[in-house]
């Protein structure tokens, strides 16, 4: 979905304007809600049992990834953004993950005879 | 010379200043956070089993934190809209119950749900010595059920002389419900409500103790990381709610009067930077409450 | 999308702060426009004397240790007793000096030299001063902001250098602060709980870091929206470039080291464990915490900053050498695009490369072959920059003038630094090599005959521009010959003793060890160290003549006007020194940043705002431009 | 070939190799120094030429475009070439068999050699091959291991303080740990270091392949001592090394020399746990004669 335009110097225009951005409104609310839901789902999730603690992890840690995605493309507007803002995005993305998975790595992999 | 786009867009950036900003500074944040959950994941990893304590938060009050950041997320693009749309009362509940929302966590976490922690007590229990306490434990219980075993005996301590006196032998503990009936299956997986420790009063003497401590960062790279990690969590929630109540103050309303689109920027920033704490709080929430 | 994208900016009229700025110029007295002023070009060099003070500090630092490792635990004359007095019981009483002052010595050389120095002058400094010049922009985007930056790092640089005076004396880890060691450090009965040198070192570090991060997020907001008309990217300074590289290394890679340093204070201040293992015994002693710490975690989250900023510290020094270079010769950069590509790749590159300072903490044979083969490709652009370099001077028109020396100066060494670093890349070499004087050599290298030339060069440069004023040339040469000897002998024996064998952090010189007794050269590798350190300390006065120079000239430099240089970039056509808002109106670029010695036309350089004529256009060639030479 | 390769290290100061493994690490040092001069000779060359061709006197008014040829090209792909040889070809195989094929433990030494604040402990399974029991709550200054003595496998195990002795052409395993901060275990020597880290036991290895005693050099900074932690790996004949044996084992598990408990210069009283035992640089460690470094004043200048 997309954002609401910016608001234009000309009066005439704002009636409709300020409609378009209504409609947005009610999809926030909708987002808010869907993440209240998936809060729940994530709480109950955690007491079903998928057979090891490795599952019920991963489990979580996807409907958590589910709701930031939601937070960040709709309330911080980024299913529609700028290409600057989406490469600053990637390559913070990309080095985040170096982070985690090279210490991951090498956590993994020390001298062993 | 004046600095240019600070409210209109670049045409060829079609971005205004702030809003490179602000997505700069997450960023950067991302990287913050990003060192403290690999931290996270690099202990946890190297801890040995039952090391890891699970399920000594109070997940109902979690959950309510939880709901509480992200409908206060939601009432940020609220207001922020509201503002586009030009209408300043709306704006300004809006705002209110935002920053409501933020006070309302902050209260939570530093008022109640620290201290509870502060107020309990872990005993860690020698690896050799581990059978002698068997009864609070049921490690033999958990064994046959391939479940990691239990090494630490929690609960209120009784005799808090205990903790500096060294003619004091022994720490009498009101167990939790876990010690109290540890083969009781019910207690293998921690509980939803939190359930206050029980009348059992546990003897343990202190030379089969490895450690013993409040429930500090001190007393375990959990609680360690749990209390960095929210701790400074909490920090970012804290400087949102201060300038949030900037921009609900009297001032912001000069602001709209001159120049309502820069108000509305102003409040999409720090919006962006709300959001963000938030997203950050929806992994905190399950690593530490829930696995 | 965006109706108002279309509309001319008349917003900006209304905004009080704007407002305020403009008036600022008019209306403020001498605190707000000299002090807490908010112009890029007054904080720029605010942070450039503090940086160059520091670096003066940490060199001061330096010529101490030095005595001690050419003439180990003999007092040392004249100020020996005083310096004693100075920081206090424990240090240098009578005048020798103690183990432990050694090491803070050393942990605060490298702190002060990489943090408080170099990063303020070549980071903030420049970029401050210079690139919203070369931009032509009015200003930062965030003046405020800016000014915030520079007063944290002002905290920080006091926290830092405070903590010298507290009972125990500054932080003795190392700049690298290794746990567990520096967890344990400055502890107990002798020591105040915050008011010692290690946290003092952790809670200064968080003033640095925040400073950091708002001078990048200013940077690149700057060079990305308030480039002038027609500044295309690829018509962007090489300076330029390199600057917003940097920032972003600044932006993406402290923040993780923020995050140890807060777990570390959390190690100090509230006893957890997250970089200690557990059952340690330290002096016979158990300690008793919780443990399950990981000292390896520490490791991996400094050096995650630790080797992008040290290429924080010599992009910046490419970027100036770059201008200069083009200036002196009086012709474009060869292979612009394929500088502006390496810059890049080596911008991306060093946040993959961290663990190859660990080689020796038990990586096993995937992870070390991974970091090798990044360690390796990391070199490639370094290689490509340098030759790109020398290639430029090919069929130019030099002029050796003190910039251009210092920079011609620069590649040189520069290159021998860089070179060294490649045996350092193998792991099993470094088998060898690891914490030996030879990794002191290679980055030294790098650092003080590169950088520290490059910033010097970088002053003279821009000295004009901030002043109206020159520095004076025949000093400059006093300044440069001297330095670039004594450089040269204090860093090559170096090697010697590297190869030697003779490690880094030794309070007694090597003089203890059967290695450092033996011969390389006609002397022992201990006895190498009298000949380094005096070299040492003739460069201490040999930068008497450059602090002279620079203070004397701000009034009695020669007058000059806007261009002295005859250069191309947009900062000369500002008039000098720029007033408030920098430019007396709106400039345009119209070509590329080098147009030395145009062909067909009569002088021998064209400025980026001169407009092309139709003449030219058929006339002219393009410039040879390809990735990949 | 390998010999006059071999000159541009030794030209460099670099002391003989002791180690089985050792030359290979010299040959890749070599390589990469010789594969340094060259370029550095190269461009240097290049340069200099260019700064007096292309001085202004001599060369008023320059060239707009300079050099056209892709040289460069070239050049940067053959420097990418050579590293790309000495890597796969030298440096991964070589490091792969440092940590992957340890020779098998029963025709090896085997040791477990734990750092300290500021020494070297050595702790040898004895005649039973056994390692017994170690424990941080047993530590004291006499038993600095917190070897446990009622450990039937204890019983025969060698304990040694700051020397350890090895027989020639055998392998050696190392385990490394530490009691409180990081160390590094350098034996420039044998071409071989590793960081002794707290919390973890690094195994690593090499076979000694001429007699002497070599310093070992702790290439870690660790506190005030770092300067002064220094051990002795004495490398006998297999007779020598029995004899050694015998002796140690007659002392049983108690290390020779007395643990030192003498403060170092200049420590502010009652500091905190980081500084402790400190050797004076230049004191000799072992009986050994031709390990005695060349007598120096202390540092402190007693
Ligand atoms: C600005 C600083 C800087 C720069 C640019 C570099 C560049 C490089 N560094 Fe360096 N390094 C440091 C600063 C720097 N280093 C510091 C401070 C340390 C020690 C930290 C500590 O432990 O305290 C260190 C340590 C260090 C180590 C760890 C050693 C150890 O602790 O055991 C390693 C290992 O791989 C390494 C490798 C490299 C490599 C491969 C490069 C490459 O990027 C180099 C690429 C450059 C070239 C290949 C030169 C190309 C030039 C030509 C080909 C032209 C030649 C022409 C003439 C000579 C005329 N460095
Ligand atoms: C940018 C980084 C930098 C720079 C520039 C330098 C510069 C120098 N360093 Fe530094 N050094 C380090 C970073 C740096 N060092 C680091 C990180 C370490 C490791 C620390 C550790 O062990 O943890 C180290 C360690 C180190 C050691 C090893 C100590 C040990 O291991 O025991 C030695 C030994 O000689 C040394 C010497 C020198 C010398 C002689 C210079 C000289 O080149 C100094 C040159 C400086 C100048 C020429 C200053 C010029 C400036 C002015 C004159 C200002 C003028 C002022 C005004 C105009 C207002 N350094
Ligand atoms: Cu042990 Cu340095
Ligand atoms: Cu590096």
């Amino acid at each position: 979905m997309n954002n609401p335009p910016d608001i234009s110097q000309d009066p005439a225009e704002h009636e409709e304007y300020a409609h378009n951005v209504q409609k947005h409104v009610k999809g926030y609310l909708m987002v808010g809600g869907a993440l209240l839901v998936c809060t729940g789902i994530t709480v109950a999730l955690s007491y079903v049992d998928f057979g090891s603690r490795k599952a019920n992890i991963i489990v979580a840690m996807l409907v958590a990834t589910f709701k930031a995605g939601l937070v960040g493309a709709i309330f911080m507007h980024l299913a529609a953004e700028k290409k600057l803002i989406y490469r600053v995005l990637i390559f913070t993305g990309f080095f985040v993950t170096v982070l985690f998975w090279l210490t991951y790595f090498a956590w993994y992999d020390p001298v062993a005879r | 010379m004046e600095i240019p786009y600070t409210i209109s867009n670049r045409p060829d950036t079609g971005l205004w200043n702030a809003k490179i900003g602000i997505w700069l500074f997450l960023a950067s944040e991302v990287m913050l956070f990003g060192g403290l959950f690999s931290a996270y994941v690099f202990l946890r990893l190297d801890s040995p089993p039952g090391l890891w304590p699970h399920g000594l938060l109070n997940v109902p009050v979690g959950t309510m934190n939880t709901a509480i950041l992200i409908a206060s997320s939601v009432t940020v693009v609220l207001a922020w809209a509201a503002l586009k749309m030009r209408k300043y009362r709306a704006y300004w509940w809006y705002m209110l119950i935002t920053i409501l929302c933020g006070i309302t966590f902050l209260v939570v976490k530093l008022a109640y749900e620290w201290p509870q922690k502060f107020e309990h007590f872990g005993i860690y229990i020698k690896q050799d010595r581990l059978e002698k306490y068997e009864p609070y434990l049921g490690n033999k219980h958990l064994a046959e059920k391939g479940l990691p075993p239990r090494l630490e005996i929690s609960g209120h301590l009784h005799n808090h002389e205990a903790l500096h006196d060294a003619n004091v032998k022994e720490y009498e503990v009101a167990l939790d419900p876990v010690n109290a009936d540890p083969t009781n299956p019910a207690m293998d997986r921690p509980h939803f409500f939190y359930v206050p420790p029980t009348e059992k009063i546990g003897k343990i003497d202190k030379e089969d103790v490895e450690r013993a401590t409040m429930f500090l960062p001190t007393h375990s790279t959990y609680f360690a990381t749990y209390f960095t990690i929210t701790g400074l969590h909490g920090a970012h929630v804290l400087g949102g709610v201060l300038v949030f109540i900037y921009m609900w103050l009297p001032v912001s309303k000069k602001l709209y009067q001159r120049n309502p689109e820069h108000l509305a920027n102003r409040v999409e920033v720090c919006g962006l930077f709300w959001h963000f704490v938030d997203l950050v709080w929806i992994f905190v929430f399950p690593l530490f409450y829930l696995l | 999308m965006d109706a108002s994208t279309s509309l001319p900016d008349t917003a900006g009229h209304h905004d009080p702060h704007d407002h305020h700025a403009e008036h600022e110029h008019h209306q403020l007295g001498w605190w707000r426009s000299y002090i807490f002023s908010t112009d890029h070009k007054v904080i720029g060099i605010q942070y450039g004397i503090c940086g160059l003070l520091f670096l003066l500090m940490g060199f001061s630092l330096m010529m101490l240790m030095r005595w001690q490792l050419a003439y180990p635990g003999q007092a040392l004359p004249g100020i020996g007793k005083a310096l004693g007095h100075i920081f206090g019981p424990g240090t240098m009483d009578g005048g020798k000096m103690a183990p432990e002052f050694y090491n803070s010595l050393g942990a605060m050389h490298g702190t002060i030299m990489i943090f408080l120095g170099v990063v303020p002058v070549a980071f903030a400094a420049f970029g401050n001063f210079v690139v919203p010049l070369q931009i032509g922009a009015p200003d930062m985007t965030f003046p405020k902001v800016n000014a915030a930056s520079f007063w944290a790092f002002a905290v920080g640089a006091a926290i830092m250098v405070s903590s010298f005076f507290v009972p125990g004396g500054a932080a003795k880890g190392g700049w690298t602060s290794y746990t567990p060691l520096s967890d344990l450090a400055d502890k107990g009965a002798a020591y105040h709980p915050i008011f010692n040198g290690q946290t003092l070192w952790l809670l200064g570090f968080i003033f640095l870091i925040t400073s950091s991060l708002l001078g990048a997020v200013n940077f690149i907001t700057t060079i990305i929206q308030l480039r002038a008309k027609g500044l295309t990217w690829m018509r962007l300074p090489f300076f330029v470039w390199a600057q917003l590289v940097t920032a972003f290394l600044l932006l993406l890679a402290f923040p993780p080291l923020e995050a140890a340093i807060v777990m570390q204070l959390m190690d100090r201040l509230a006893a957890t464990s997250f970089f200690l293992p557990t059952g340690l015994v330290v002096n016979g002693a158990q300690v008793h915490i919780s443990g399950g710490g990981s000292p390896i975690l520490w490791q991996h989250l400094f050096w995650f900053l630790g080797h992008p900023e040290v290429y924080v510290l010599i992009l910046p020094a490419f970027g100036i050498v770059g201008e200069i270079l083009a200036n002196n010769s009086r012709k474009p950069l060869w292979g612009y695009k394929s500088l502006v590509f390496s810059v890049l790749v080596i911008g991306f590159l060093s946040f993959v490369v961290w663990a190859h300072h660990m080689w020796l903490t038990g990586m096993g044979a995937t992870v070390s072959a991974f970091f090798q083969t990044t360690t390796l490709l990391i070199s490639i652009p370094s290689v490509i920059i340098l030759s790109a370099f020398f290639i430029s001077l090919w069929g130019g028109s030099i002029r050796f003038n003190v910039p251009m020396l210092f920079s011609i100066a620069f590649l040189p060494m520069f290159g021998i630094g860089g070179l060294t670093g490649i045996p350092l890349a193998f792991n099993s070499a470094d088998l060898y090599l690891h914490d030996t004087y030879y990794i002191i050599a290679h980055f030294h290298y790098i650092v003080a005959p590169g950088t520290i030339f490059g910033l010097f060069a970088g002053v003279y440069y821009w000295y004009p521009k901030a002043t109206g004023r020159m520095m004076s040339e025949f000093w400059g040469k006093v300044h440069f010959w001297p330095s670039l000897i004594c450089m040269n002998l204090i860093f090559l024996p170096m090697f010697l003793q590297g190869m030697l064998g003779m490690h880094r952090r030794w309070y007694d010189g090597g003089q203890g060890w059967t290695i450092g007794n033996e011969h390389v050269w006609g002397l022992s590798g201990f006895q190498w160290n009298t000949p380094i350190s005096w070299a040492a300390w003739i460069m201490g006065l040999a930068q008497i003549p450059f602090i002279i120079n620079f203070f004397w000239s701000i009034k009695h430099g020669e007058k000059v006007g806007s261009n002295p240089w005859q250069a191309t970039t947009l900062e000369w056509d500002a008039p000098s020194p720029p007033p408030h808002g920098n430019f007396t109106s709106p400039p345009t670029a119209y070509r590329g940043p080098y147009e030395y010695s145009l062909p067909g036309r009569d002088g021998d350089f064209t400025m980026q705002s001169e407009p092309i004529e139709a003449t030219e256009r058929t006339k002219r060639k393009p410039a040879p431009e390809t990735i990949l030479a | 070939m390998s010999s006059c390769l071999a000159l541009i290290n030794e030209f460099l100061g670099q002391p003989p190799n002791a180690s089985e493994h050792g030359y290979q690490i010299d040959h890749i040092l070599e390589f990469a120094h010789w594969f340094m001069a060259a370029l550095f000779v190269g461009w240097s060359a290049f340069f200099i030429f260019v700064l007096v061709r292309f001085r202004r006197s001599r060369h008023p008014t320059a060239d707009h475009h300079g050099v056209k040829s892709g040289i460069s090209t070239h050049l940067e792909f053959s420097v990418v070439l050579i590293e790309a040889v000495l890597l796969v070809g030298f440096a991964i195989p070589l490091w792969a068999k440092r940590v992957n094929q340890f020779p098998d433990t029963k025709d090896a030494i085997l040791v477990h050699a734990v750092g300290q604040q500021f020494n070297w402990n050595f702790h040898m399974p004895g005649p039973d091959g056994q390692f017994g029991r170690r424990d941080v709550g047993l530590v004291t200054n006499t038993n600095p291991l917190g070897l446990d003595t009622a450990d039937a496998a204890a019983k025969d195990d060698i304990v040694a303080l700051g020397e350890l002795h090895v027989p020639v052409d055998r392998a050696v395993i190392i385990e490394l740990s530490s009691k409180d901060v990081i160390h590094n275990f350098a034996l420039m020597n044998m071409r071989i270091a590793q960081d002794a880290i707290p919390g973890s036991q690094i195994p690593m290895w090499f076979k000694p392949i001429k007699t002497g005693s070599y310093e070992v050099i702790c290439g870690q900074l660790c506190g005030l001592g770092h300067y002064g932690m220094k051990g002795m790996l004495v490398v006998d004949t297999p007779v020598d090394y029995q004899a050694w044996l015998k002796e140690r084992a007659e002392l049983g598990g108690t290390p020779t020399v007395p643990a030192p408990t003498d403060r170092p210069p200049g420590e502010p009283a009652g500091a905190g746990p980081t500084p402790g035992i400190i050797a004076p640089p230049g004191a000799p460690k072992t009986a050994n004669p031709q390990a005695q470094p060349a007598a120096s004043p202390s540092p402190s200048g007693e």
